[in-house]
């Protein structure tokens, strides 16, 4: 699947996108696989209030379910303009 | 005719302005306002993030209730994305209708939308270093009157 | 900075913008106004008289009134006069500020003033004959709510 | 004196402006001067509920005072732009 990432998530992993091929069934999961990829993932995901999330450019909670087609996005509460 | 544009480039107001006065016979109210970086209080420049395709997507359902509230012949908004530094523009949102009425309150309507709600990520660069903006409180007042 | 124009050409809202744009580095909000000649009522043309001087001087009373009641950084009008078709701009209002709510109620509250109690008279032109508007009640609603 | 007219107060009389020497104390006494001037002038000043006066560019009343360098507009109340 097609992770991006955004703002300060983007700047604390280094990367804007990456595609990865993750055995998770939901977000909760993919976020606990990312996690284990390294410091800057821990660090971005470390609270998780401040962290919202798109499949297929559609907002959804922890829960959704993922599959290996889809485009995930994970970024801070938008801010305006 | 509405048109949502995301761009790194700058606009001519002008030029868009043009592109939504002359497509109705009927229009007889351009309302208009233009954004642009402030550098008073210290700000040396501010980096706006988005998620193309995502973003167009939500401003344009904000355009389709702007459109079922009031009786707009012609949309236009243009928002920059990137590196903006003080005095450069960042929005542009241009709204036509028969009367002036709907034209200023269609535009404020969405100039209030894409200020706190639009989704942009905004990086401000301070002597003092950046920082990510933090969300305002959803019942920021701007918007709250629109409810 | 403010200008008020009384005009029989044409303006061109670009450069109108582009004037109350760069005055001041604090400037973070730009709102506009255009009227257009609206054709879809039957309307043939119309000609817009005014006196000279008197006009320009209760116009800027007006200016001089929003500016006590908005921080105002630039302001700019421009009235045509003389006989006008449907399709063509008739005025210009542009209202230059820190905040976007400020310079767009400033600019609503000069359209309200300008297109009901501006010191012009107005000559209609119809298939049926030409007629001279009459006055509008002294309490038109879009003024009221700004007293 | 310098009188202007505008508007339908210009189309009946048939004229923007003329410059008369007129021995009139006041808008009053200017107005009877003009309306013995011709039957554009009597129609003109008809009704004068519809009908405004500027004295040097100040709106005044029928009684404001006018002296011969003073110039005078009368038109009907303003419609907006």
């Amino acid at each position: 699947m097609k992770i991006l990432y955004f703002a300060w998530l983007r700047q604390k992993i280094g990367r804007s996108e990456e595609t990865l091929d993750v055995p998770a069934a939901n977000v909760a999961g993919l976020i606990d696989h990312l996690r284990a990829r390294g410091p800057g993932y821990e660090a971005a995901f470390r609270d998780m209030k401040s962290i919202r999330c798109a499949v297929n450019q559609e907002h959804v909670g922890l829960d959704a379910k993922l599959g290996p087609n889809d485009e995930v996005a994970f970024f801070p509460p938008v801010t305006g303009g | 005719m509405s048109e949502i544009r995301i761009s790194h480039q700058d606009f001519d107001p002008g030029a868009e302005i043009a592109a939504i006065s002359s497509v109705k016979a009927n229009i007889g109210a351009i309302a208009s306002f233009i954004g642009v970086v402030r550098g008073d209080d210290g700000l040396a420049a501010m980096t706006l993030d988005h998620y193309p395709g995502m973003c167009e997507r939500e401003i344009a359902a904000h355009v389709t209730e702007a459109k079922k509230r009031w009786p707009i012949l012609a949309l236009r908004i243009v928002h920059r994305v990137g590196r903006l530094v003080p005095g450069e523009r960042i929005v542009f949102v241009g709204v036509a209708s028969s009367h002036r009425g709907a034209a200023f309150e269609a535009a404020e309507f969405l100039m209030d939308y894409l200020k706190t709600r639009a989704p942009f990520w905004k990086l401000e660069e301070r002597k003092t270093g950046s920082v990510w903006v933090e969300a305002r409180e959803a019942d920021d007042e701007s918007v709250k009157r629109w409810q």
